[in-house]
């Protein structure tokens, strides 16, 4: 970047607003990118760590077998819960918003996203999707416990929320839509000159294509939400097998969405990696066009394998073949990804800091989930451990494991450049080892309970099973406890944390050539691009002496 | 058309064109409807179709200028209609031979 | 570069893009596009299931209300281009003209709809309704199917003509002018697509017998 | 080696055990090099990083190994699926049908069970049917398990050559005691189970 080493005097964007308000208005009514994306992280992690505590309170109860601390009906919402919070209100929004929207600007050197009011607009649908939810816990009915995928008979028959809490999933899809088409306008029509494609950072690459997802699936999950209310509420025979409706076909419409959302899950964390492992190996990604193009890849081909999902619904045989033969093919750029990370450690200087080995741990406990889905890919295997603890595992290794991890890597990351501050990096890598430590306990022992058959959505289990769900619980205490032990050391750092400087990790990406925090509009003058985006020898330009 | 164009910015068809693309899709309108009183057993859902699908082309071109906008646009059209057919001739994969 | 610079202080800076803002406006009609194809999909998947029933239920709509219904959309695409064109011409008091003009064009669509459907129910076909529950499945799904997919739509009409009520606004006061007209393009887009999706609605619902 | 109660069980722990295998074999080399670099190029052994930006070979290889592992891993999974869901004309017929909370078997003649009494060595073809939400008949010993839904017909294979009496289960969500959802599944001599067959 030619005019990348100015050392810009303005104030950042917390001093001064994009807006004529001042105060807490200058935040609600914000349309700076950055300004909401931390808007977004406050929201976001509030109703994580909820997550996480349920998630807690449900093991409580499997600590011993009968009845612990609550009944059968409560565990029955408290899974549904765990699973509508963590997954609409956590990680499908997570990474994109909060980090798609502060950084994505920045590292294609944009000012602020196409449609900055839009994107306003998305966080507050968010925000109404998430109160709607909290809403329904407590009018009359109950809370809803259809777990989170709401098959039809069940989520028809049931006398409880339904209506109201997977509105608020339709509102939260809603949400998603409107960020999604922001970035994809954005990556189109904001690039600085010469940001060509190919010189644009991976996690731009990453979140492009997750925008594509949530563009084109996530309307099908509204539609199909939509009709499950009108069949609650108005009687339609659409999907209700008592008046003709065929469930499997509600299972179709609903995977259509959901397996790809596992890709709006997935690709931005991977993006993240490729930004991650350069700088802390301060060399070029081995495979630029490769990982790239895979991002693409994964979003198209994850179209085509959702019915892996229902290789037991009753879905004729061919399909199921089908579908098989379809999803361990998909599983091949995941594959190609994690190679040519490993590639790029390769002769490089590599400086394990903290949010390295955040992705170390994520290489480690994604490469798990991605392996145990080949099980699970595969017919005969599929058939046997399919709705038991086996499943639950794998995804929570991907999802937790994958994009949790990196959740956390890219806090670990982004800090100092969002907040200006450094964390105790002491306190950060024991972090690391006692998440990894709890991970593993709390989900590994689910893969073995699984091949043992032991069903998923169980308030209780036999005898057999409880040596193995009692480590799973103690592991659940290890990884909450680290969980809430990072918020903490974070927010302490806000505050109290040493002056980060504007490029402590030695970064080349466009935000690393910015002071932290940023300042309000990101660059005093559109950049020029002329780099490749992991050129490290911008470093001697840039003035980076470390 | 021609001096039209020159006058404005060239993406944009005058009143003529239009007129003329909604008179097609009038006559289009009226052949489904006379040949939906003829019975054609199989075909007769190809050819309402069809008919439906040369419509959507004329609105879409046309009307909608996508002919003339940036072709970039006619890949995103292209890439959710190719979206639409496989979901379909997947989800048939099922109900076909279930 | 200089104006910026002292913009950024106070105000945003300020961007225009034209192509962008109907990037953003296509798509969102692959939103609406996919939300429909859901349906779509419902809809033929039954189809195959109930081939026969869907046909005996397609009788008792009437085509001569789908037919008029479809004229009306089309009309009223023509005069939402039109209006395009006009303001593209400078021609102001044209283009707030055949905006009206498609708002009216869209109230007799809607009712219309209002007869076609209390039709519907003063017969006895509704959702839960005895009649229809004595029916057979296909049948059922059948209008379960059609009130949706046509509701969700008539819905979209209702949408537009508000969207379109703004245009009519904007360009009286001149927010609209014949070099700053994305608002309505994107507008008539979305007009557009409402159409379009009558087009298919229409054979599927009335034609195919 | 890998035996069970039915022949179907030993092939589906075959499978398990050979994609389990390759896994292990691909997490643990994948952990061990990232280490390893992590340690060869650390840099405070003042390593100089060297730009290499990619390597057609090695992106052929590791696309086209990975290929043909898992197409083989398909290709066994596929054979599994088959063979358990094959139905012989002379299958011995059993209609299972589930309700909220429980299960329940049909016989031919009539008699009807909360416990699924089979004979050994006999090819059992279940026919499934649910009389409100969906389940699933799960028999974790067999490894096999098939959803049971309302208004749609679906079927399972079951194969037993073992006696004893094995643990069923629901596997799909149903509602409020889904995890009440057990019984058993006991496998009979031929000779015992047509005396129990055979009476009222």
């Amino acid at each position: 970047m030619s005019n990348g080493t100015i050392a810009i005097a303005e104030k950042s964007f917390y001093e001064v607003s994009t807006n004529k308000h001042s105060g807490i208005l200058s935040w609600l009514l914000t349309t700076d990118h950055k300004r909401i994306g931390i808007m977004y992280l406050v929201t976001i992690a509030f109703f994580f760590l909820v997550g996480a505590t349920i998630g807690l309170f449900m093991r409580l109860e499997l600590l011993t077998p009968g009845r612990t601390i609550m009944g059968a009906q409560t565990y029955n919402t408290l899974f549904t819960l765990h699973g509508v919070i963590m997954i609409f209100l956590f990680i499908i929004p997570g990474l994109p918003a909060i980090f798609g929207n502060f950084f994505l600007p920045i590292q294609i050197g944009a000012r602020d996203v196409a449609f900055p009011r839009l994107n306003l607009l998305s966080y507050y649908i968010y925000v109404i999707g998430a109160i709607l939810v909290l809403v329904s816990l407590f009018i009359p009915g109950g809370p809803i416990d259809t777990g989170w995928t709401f098959y039809i008979p069940y989520s028809i028959r049931t006398g409880t929320n339904v209506s109201m809490a997977i509105f608020a999933a339709f509102v939260l899809g809603f949400s998603s839509i409107l960020t999604g088409i922001n970035f994809v306008t954005t990556v189109h029509r904001l690039r600085a000159p010469g940001m060509t494609w190919f010189k644009m950072p991976l996690f731009v690459w990453a979140t492009y294509a997750t925008a594509w997802i949530q563009i084109i699936a996530t309307p099908v999950i509204g539609i199909t939400i939509l009709l499950v209310i009108i069949e609650r509420v108005f009687g339609v025979g659409i999907f209700d097998p008592a008046l003709g409706g065929d469930p499997i076909l509600y299972q179709h419409m609903f995977w259509i969405y959901s397996h790809p959302a596992v890709y709006i899950m997935i690709l931005p964390a991977m993006g993240v990696v490729s930004e991650i492992i350069t700088t802390f190996s301060r060399r070029t990604i081995f495979g630029y066009v490769p990982i790239a193009m895979s991002s693409l890849a994964i979003a198209f081909v994850g179209y085509l394998v959702w019915a892996h999902h229902m290789f037991v619904s009753g879905m004729s045989d061919t399909a199921t073949w089908i579908f098989s033969l379809l999803t361990f093919i998909v599983a091949l750029p995941s594959g190609v990804k994690i190679f040519n990370w490993v590639a790029t450690m390769y002769k490089g200087s590599i400086d394990p800091q903290v949010p390295f080995l955040w992705v170390m741990n994520f290489i480690f406990l994604f490469s798990i989930g991605g392996l145990s889905g080949l099980v699970l890919g595969s017919l005969a295997t599929d058939v046997h451990v399919t709705d038991t603890y086996f499943v639950v595992a794998h995804f929570h290794y991907v999802m937790f494991g994958g994009t949790g991890t990196i959740f956390f890597g890219a806090m670990h990351y982004w800090f100092p450049k969002m907040f200006g501050r450094m964390y105790n990096k002491k306190f950060a890598t024991i972090s690391v080892i006692t998440f990894f430590i709890g991970f593993n306990m709390l989900y590994f022992p689910k893969f073995i309970m699984g091949y043992m058959g032991m069903p998923r959505r169980y308030y209780d289990y036999l005898p057999k099973f409880a040596p193995l769900q009692e480590v799973s619980t103690i592991g659940s205490w290890i990884l909450v406890g680290t969980i809430f032990f990072i918020t903490g050391y974070l927010l302490y750092a806000l505050r109290n944390g040493p002056k980060a400087s504007g490029n402590p990790w030695g970064g080349v990406t466009l935000e690393w050539h910015i002071p932290s925090p940023p300042p309000t509009e990101n660059f005093e003058e559109i950049p020029t691009i002329t780099h490749e985006p992991y050129d490290f020898s911008q470093l001697k330009e840039m003035e980076y002496d470390k | 058309m021609e001096h039209e164009k020159h006058e404005h910015k060239a993406h944009h068809p005058g009143y003529g064109i239009y007129i003329l693309v909604w008179m097609g899709l009038l006559a289009l309108t009226s052949i489904t409807v006379t040949v939906a009183g003829i019975d054609l057993g199989a075909y007769t859902l190809f050819v309402a179709l069809l008919i439906a699908a040369i419509k959507s082309g004329l609105v879409i071109n046309i009307f909608m200028h996508i002919k003339f906008d940036e072709p970039i646009f006619k890949v995103f059209l292209s890439l959710s209609g190719f979206t639409l057919f496989v979901i379909f001739l997947l989800t048939f994969f099922d109900v076909i031979y279930r | 570069m200089t104006n910026s610079h002292q913009a950024a202080a106070a105000i945003p800076h300020v961007h225009r893009d034209d192509v962008g803002a109907r990037m953003g406006m296509w798509l969102f009609l692959f939103t609406e596009v996919l939300l429909f194809g859901g349906l779509f999909l419902a809809y033929s998947v039954y189809r195959y299931d109930y081939h026969e029933q869907f046909r005996l239920a397609a009788m008792d709509l009437d085509t001569g209300i789908g037919t008029l219904n479809t004229l009306i959309l089309l009309t009223s695409s023509l005069t939402v281009a039109l209006s395009i064109a006009a303001i593209q011409k400078k021609n102001k008091f044209l283009a707030m003209a055949m905006i009206s003009f498609t708002l009216l064009l869209a109230l007799f669509f809607m009712i219309n709809k209002y007869f076609e459907w209390s039709g519907h129910i003063a017969e006895g076909l509704y959702p839960k309704s005895p009649e229809l529950l004595n029916m057979k499945n296909g049948e059922i799904i059948f209008y379960g199917l059609y009130y949706v997919m046509t509701g969700l739509h008539g819905l979209h009409v209702l949408v537009g003509m508000a969207v379109l009520s703004f245009m009519l606004v904007f360009i009286a006061k001149d927010k609209i002018t014949f070099d700053n007209y994305v608002k309505l393009e994107n507008a008539g887009l979305y007009w557009h697509l409402v159409d379009l999706i009558w087009i298919f609605l229409f054979p599927l619902f009335y034609l195919i017998h | 080696m890998f035996s069970g109660p039915s022949a179907h069980a030993g092939n589906v722990d075959f499978v398990m055990f050979y994609i389990v295998s390759i896994s292990v074999v691909l997490l643990l080399g994948i952990t061990a090099t990232m280490i390893y670099f992590v340690f060869k190029y650390n840099r405070k052994k003042g390593h100089k990083p060297k730009d290499i930006h990619g390597n057609i070979v090695l992106e052929t290889v590791w696309i086209v190994i990975p290929t043909i592992l898992v197409l083989s891993m398909f290709y066994y999974g596929y054979m599994g699926f088959r063979e358990f869901r094959y139905v012989p004309k002379d299958a011995f017929v059993i209609d299972v049908v589930a309700r909220q909370w429980q299960w329940q078997f049909k016989y031919g003649d009539g008699k009807t069970t909360d416990t699924l009494y089979v004979p050994i060595n006999k090819q059992i073809k279940l026919n499934l049917e649910s009389l409100d939400v969906n389940h699933s008949l799960y028999i974790p010993a067999f490894r096999i398990k098939q959803d049971v839904l309302y208004g749609i017909k679906n079927y399972m294979m079951l194969t037993p050559d073992e006696l004893g009496s094995f643990d069923i289960a629901c596997a799909e969500y149903c509602g409020l005691d889904h995890w009440q959802m057990y019984t058993k599944l006991v496998v009979m001599p031929q000779d015992k189970f047509n005396e129990w067959y055979n009476t009222k």
